[in-house]
């Protein structure tokens, strides 16, 4: 396979340019959870008509830089009847598992931290790592709403895991590869070859579109219940479950758990960009295209989908267990059931 | 999704360790410092008790060592959402000890000013209830336009919760010159938003399968328990005191009395109760926009009262509807300036009684539904 | 006061690092406070009121948790009586270091107007927590809750962080000096 | 199966109003006034403070008389007063106002951590020297710092002056029961 690595080409295969690519995605994902969390704050102020926080620089743009220096001196309290090792261990576990998912991320045809070619995979398997440190946070708290709030985690992300697999193994099929390079490049040229518009090929697509359509949404809607964002927030539902499963972590092991959070929301939303939209390419074939352009059309498509997901925890109130849980079984896979077939026609056809 | 029968066949033929949750009184949704012990199935709560007390501030006792204007502040302390209302059964009561008639003026003034606290207080029930069920937005939406009810509050009165603006014979204070444009405004603005509430939060499909059938309480076990206000009118029982028993000058307005129907789920449940506030906020701007036309302009807003009040011997029940039900006073006079007791009939707190009948029997999270929607206030609770 | 307790200047450096270190974490830590979604009685309604549109308390940084554990200062925002004193001591307890408390009300100042006949009221949470601020009013209009915020700002400004132990050690071996 | 597609359908639809509100707030107006810099005095429109609004008392010691009648009708009994009787030739000066005054306020203290700005107070003021400001930015760090006593603060009588005047009357009162006892 040809090294799609600018960092190996320029200096070689040696462990400097190791250290280089595994740091790269940590520096990346620093400053988009700085970014992510001022948005957070400036959309949901803008969307109530508030201003958020203005105090704190011009406009209040280095708002998150205090809130780490904040949280870097608070004190870090370990409940006494706690199971301490797991207590402690907990947040880094969410927060290695899902700064692992960087691992395979493609931000540029040229620049892919390790270029496996079993990608969604191991997205996949990674992205469902994170409910070990969930539940174990839960669990080791000896808190009743920690407890309550871990379980229906991992009940709901277990769950959800289900709809997005078939997801992701429609996009196998359509592709033929589980390569993200490999599946990206196939969406190149206009934005009509993206997945959610049936990928490139002739006009016979048109007759899916609607089934590819529904297959984006169920995605995004699994993503939303995979990363514990409003409608699906329960095990941290503030008015139930007083903060759920991190209701005892206080300074930096609940600063792990809030990255861990926006982490993962980069990460689905990487996805999302990945399998339906096209990556790094640009939407307008080969205007602005090109490695460096690259970054800048993926960033700015992850972010779209970052700004859904905030957009959407503004808007909705939030669903019960039960209700979750028939959305996943009883709603988001029997459509995806028949979304796959349809596609899978569509590949036939093609 | 959520049939309470399928619950009780379901999960009566397993035997469970049951578990005891408290809950409070420093839960974010307790809605002030309620504690509830709630006997836990696994989610099922299998029963519930309020503990109550613990924002006991010692009205009665106040109210013996108080003269009678001096009480009407911590009468404003009760219910604290909705002083306004909280102070024209009181002085309504004493006024007819005295045998004082106030003027026509006064008492627009005094109808005006406890409906737009109704609707004040409505707001908040409903915001607050959509914070219990994760929608942050509509509640500060609703924040945004109490705003103006309170600036004009505080206009007239000079105080932004807690008035102290209905006095015996009158009021403290006349309106500020620019009373009427002020209200009408408030009101455009009030109804465009309730607009938008509804498609946002009430009609989400989301929020209905949250609050349809669940915590239903059926009308007739709502009268043994005396509920009243909207709780009682969600059950589908008409009962208003304003149309029932008129009080003030509330017989002259035309508006209705909307009640449950039971449109998504049973008549009785949480979104009924909600959307019975609901309506009753359009039936408030109405009262208001009728007021307004026949408002007399010109008049006294204060009687001749004695500087000291004293009361005949004797008692009076005197009652209102207020935005959560039915508020009485029971003033028992000895012919001094102070009282020999009041005691307060708090509509929240015969409300909360009824809780554990509704909760039985629903999931934890809808526990938190369900007290939302009883919209209680815990000063008047405790008092 | 995890990190803090280990940069307690062992050695004996002042001046330019340290000074401006310390103001680094001052600035950090007065910037970003987030406060316990906690209310009592009356003025918890206004408090309300602070953070919704008109007067957006998340513009001086201050974000709304649940968890006391997260929480860096507690608005007492109403009546305290008896039977919540010893919730509300716990719930201090849980808070991490370091914490502030703003007393917003007369309630929560003096008992306010329950403090003659208030037979089951707390006179004054000033009895059960070491308080920052005292916002009075009655309850005080969401601009003087507000101000109180930039009073208890300001204190966290100028708080000492690195000679902090020893001059504690100083200031109660004066204090006991002046006793005797 | 017909309500099963409609109730999917209903979720997504609700779901998309509600975004396409929100939206259209995301990008309105907002509404925020930002306090320090824009007093409460002077924000636009139609919401600003009033000037009645009930803050902070203010009590004008040249109009004061000290009648106590304010501390008779606070109904949490945070006024207090003190005063001393004048001696006949040694009256305090009159009020701002004209009326005439025999007693000397010595303490009027008001504990603003236990006032509850219910303006029954300045009802009761017969000369209007108590009233209700609309000054509210006065939070302390000492719950002590509330404790306003208005002789102090306006200086209208300094100690040597409090202490001549219970000086001048304890000796009229002396006077007095001399008076009383010598016409045996």
């Amino acid at each position: 396979m040809e090294e799609a690595n600018f960092v190996f080409n320029m200096i070689g295969e040696n462990w400097i340019a190791f250290a280089i690519i595994s740091l790269l995605p940590m520096i990346f994902l620093l400053a988009y959870a700085l970014i992510a969390i001022l948005g957070e704050l400036k959309i949901s102020a803008f969307i109530q008509e508030r201003l958020g926080p203005m105090r704190t620089g011009p406009w209040g743009i280095i708002q998150p830089v205090a809130e780490v220096v904040k949280l870097l001196q608070k004190e870090d309290i370990t409940p006494d009847s706690a199971n301490k090792p797991l207590f402690n261990l907990a947040p880094f576990i969410m927060f290695a598992a899902s700064y692992a998912g960087f691992a395979v991320i493609p931000f540029s045809s040229y620049f892919v931290p390790s270029g496996i070619n079993l990608g969604l995979f191991f997205l996949l398997a990674v992205g469902s790592l994170g409910i070990i440190g969930l539940l174990m946070g839960g669990w080791a708290s000896n808190n009743k709403y920690s407890l309550l709030g871990g379980l229906r985690a991992v009940a709901q992300i277990v769950s959800y895991e289900i709809p997005a697999a078939m997801v992701i193994l429609t996009i196998a099929v359509m592709a033929g590869s589980l390569d993200l390079q490999e599946i990206i490049r196939q969406q190149s040229g206009w934005f009509w070859n993206w997945f959610v518009f049936g990928g490139s090929g002739g006009w016979i697509k048109i007759i899916f579109l609607p089934f590819s359509f529904i297959m984006c949404i169920i995605y995004i809607i699994a993503s939303l219940a995979e990363t514990n964002r409003t409608p699906f927030d329960i095990p941290e539902g503030e008015s139930e479950l007083v903060a759920g499963y991190h209701t005892e972590y206080s300074g930096m092991k609940f600063a792990m758990f809030f990255f861990a959070e926006y982490a993962n929301m980069f990460i689905v939303s990487a996805i999302i960009t990945i399998i339906f939209f096209g990556g790094w390419n640009s939407p307008f074939g080969d205007f602005m295209g090109g490695p460096i352009w690259g970054v800048f059309w993926f960033v700015s498509k992850a972010f779209v989908f970052v700004f859904l997901q905030i957009w959407l925890r503004w808007t909705l109130p939030r669903l019960r267990v039960d209700q979750l849980m028939y959305v996943s079984w009883k709603v988001l896979l029997p459509f995806s059931f028949v979304c796959f077939l349809a596609l899978s026609l569509l590949v036939m056809l093609k | 999704m959520s049939e309470k029968k399928y619950i009780d066949i379901e999960f009566s033929q397993l035997d469970s360790e049951r578990m005891r949750l408290f809950m409070g009184p420093q839960h974010p949704s307790t809605h002030g410092v309620l504690q509830l012990e709630v006997e836990l199935d696994g989610e099922i709560v299998t029963d519930l008790i309020p503990h109550i007390g613990y924002l006991h501030r010692c009205f009665e006792k106040h109210a013996e060592n108080m003269t009678y204007p001096q009480i009407i502040p911590y009468i404003d302390r009760l219910d604290y959402i909705s002083s306004m209302n909280n102070e024209l059964p009181y002085v309504m009561g004493l006024e007819k000890m005295l045998d004082i008639q106030v003027s026509e003026k006064v008492e627009y003034i005094r109808v005006i000013f406890s409906e737009l606290n109704r609707i004040a207080n409505h707001q908040i029930a409903i915001a607050t209830f959509g914070l219990d069920s994760g929608a942050f937005t509509p509640f500060l939406y609703y924040f945004r336009d109490r705003e103006m009810i309170l600036t004009i509050f505080e206009k007239a009165s000079g105080g932004r919760l807690l008035y102290n603006y209905f006095w015996v014979g009158g009021l403290a204070a006349d309106v500020h010159p620019t009373f009427k444009e002020d209200i009408t405004e408030a009101i455009r603005i009030i109804r465009d938003t309730n607009a938008e509430i509804l498609n946002l939060l009430l009609k989400n499909k989301i929020f209905i399968d949250r609050t349809a059938n669940v915590g239903i309480l059926p009308a007739d076990i709502a009268i043994s328990y005396g509920v009243t206000g909207p709780i009682l009118r969600a059950s589908g029982i008409p009962l208003d005191l304003r149309k029932a028993e008129p009080y003030s000058i509330y017989e002259r307005f035309d508006f209705d009395i909307p009640v449950g129907n039971g449109e998504v789920g049973t008549v009785g449940d949480c979104w009924d109760r909600n959307i019975v506030r609901f309506r009753e906020m359009e039936e408030s701007c109405k009262i208001i926009e009728q007021a307004l036309k026949t408002f007399p302009s010109q008049g006294d807003v204060r009687e001749n009262v004695p500087k000291r009040i004293r009361l005949p011997k004797g008692e009076i029940y005197c009652k209102a509807e207020n935005p959560k039900g039915e508020l009485g006073f029971y003033i028992i006079s000895d012919g001094k300036d102070k009282p020999e007791r009041v005691k307060v009939r708090a509509p929240s707190f015969v409300n909360l009684s009824a809780l554990p009948e509704m909760s039985r029997g629903y999931m934890f999270a809808d526990l938190v539904m369900i007290l939302g929607s009883v919209d209680i206030v815990l000063g008047e609770v405790d008092r | 006061m995890g990190l803090l307790n280990r940069l307690n200047d062992p050695i004996g450096l002042d001046g330019i690092i340290f000074g401006t270190v310390e103001d680094l974490l001052n600035w950090g830590r007065s910037k970003s406070d987030w406060y316990l979604q906690f209310g009592l009685a009356c003025c918890a309604i206004e408090f309300m009121a602070v953070n919704a549109s008109h007067f957006d308390m998340m513009r001086y940084g201050c974000i709304p948790r649940s968890s006391p554990r997260q929480a860096d200062f507690v608005i007492i925002s109403g009546t305290v009586t008896l039977k919540m004193a010893d919730r509300l001591k716990r719930v201090y307890e849980q808070m991490a270091e370091p914490k502030y408390v703003i007393a917003m009300g007369s309630c929560a100042n003096s008992g306010g107007p329950y403090w003659e006949h208030g037979y089951h009221v707390l006179k004054g949470v000033d009895r059960i927590l070491p308080v920052d601020v005292y916002v009075p009013g009655c309850p005080p209009r969401p601009e003087a809750l507000q101000e109180g915020l930039i009073l208890l700002q300001k204190k966290i400004r100028m708080e000492e962080i690195f000679r902090k132990r020893k001059r504690l050690a100083e200031e109660d071996l004066a204090n006991q000096m002046n006793y005797k | 199966m017909k309500d099963y597609f409609k109730n999917v359908w209903l979720g997504v639809w609700t779901a998309l109003i509600g975004m396409r509100i929100t939206i259209d707030h995301l990008f309105r107006k907002n509404v925020t006034v930002q306090y320090p810099n824009v007093h409460p005095k002077d924000k636009a429109g139609w919401m600003d403070m009033p000037s009645n609004a009930r803050n902070r008392l203010y009590v004008d010691m040249d109009e004061c008389n000290g009648c106590n009648s304010c501390a008779r009708a606070c109904p949490v009994n945070c006024i207090s007063i003190e005063t001393v009787r004048s001696v006949p030739g040694d009256a305090p000066p009159p009020l701002a106002s004209g009326g005439k005054r025999n007693l000397w306020v010595s303490q009027f203290e008001i504990d603003f951590t236990k006032c509850c700005f219910c303006s029954l107070c300045t009802e009761a003021c017969p000369t209007g020297a108590i009233v209700m400001t609309t000054e509210f930015e006065y939070s302390s760090y000492n719950r002590y710092d509330l404790v306003y006593n208005f002789v102090k603060l306006q200086n209208s009588m300094s100690d040597e002056k409090i202490a001549e005047v219970k000086e001048k009357w304890a000796e009229h009162q002396k006077e007095k029961k001399k008076e009383a006892v010598e016409p045996k």
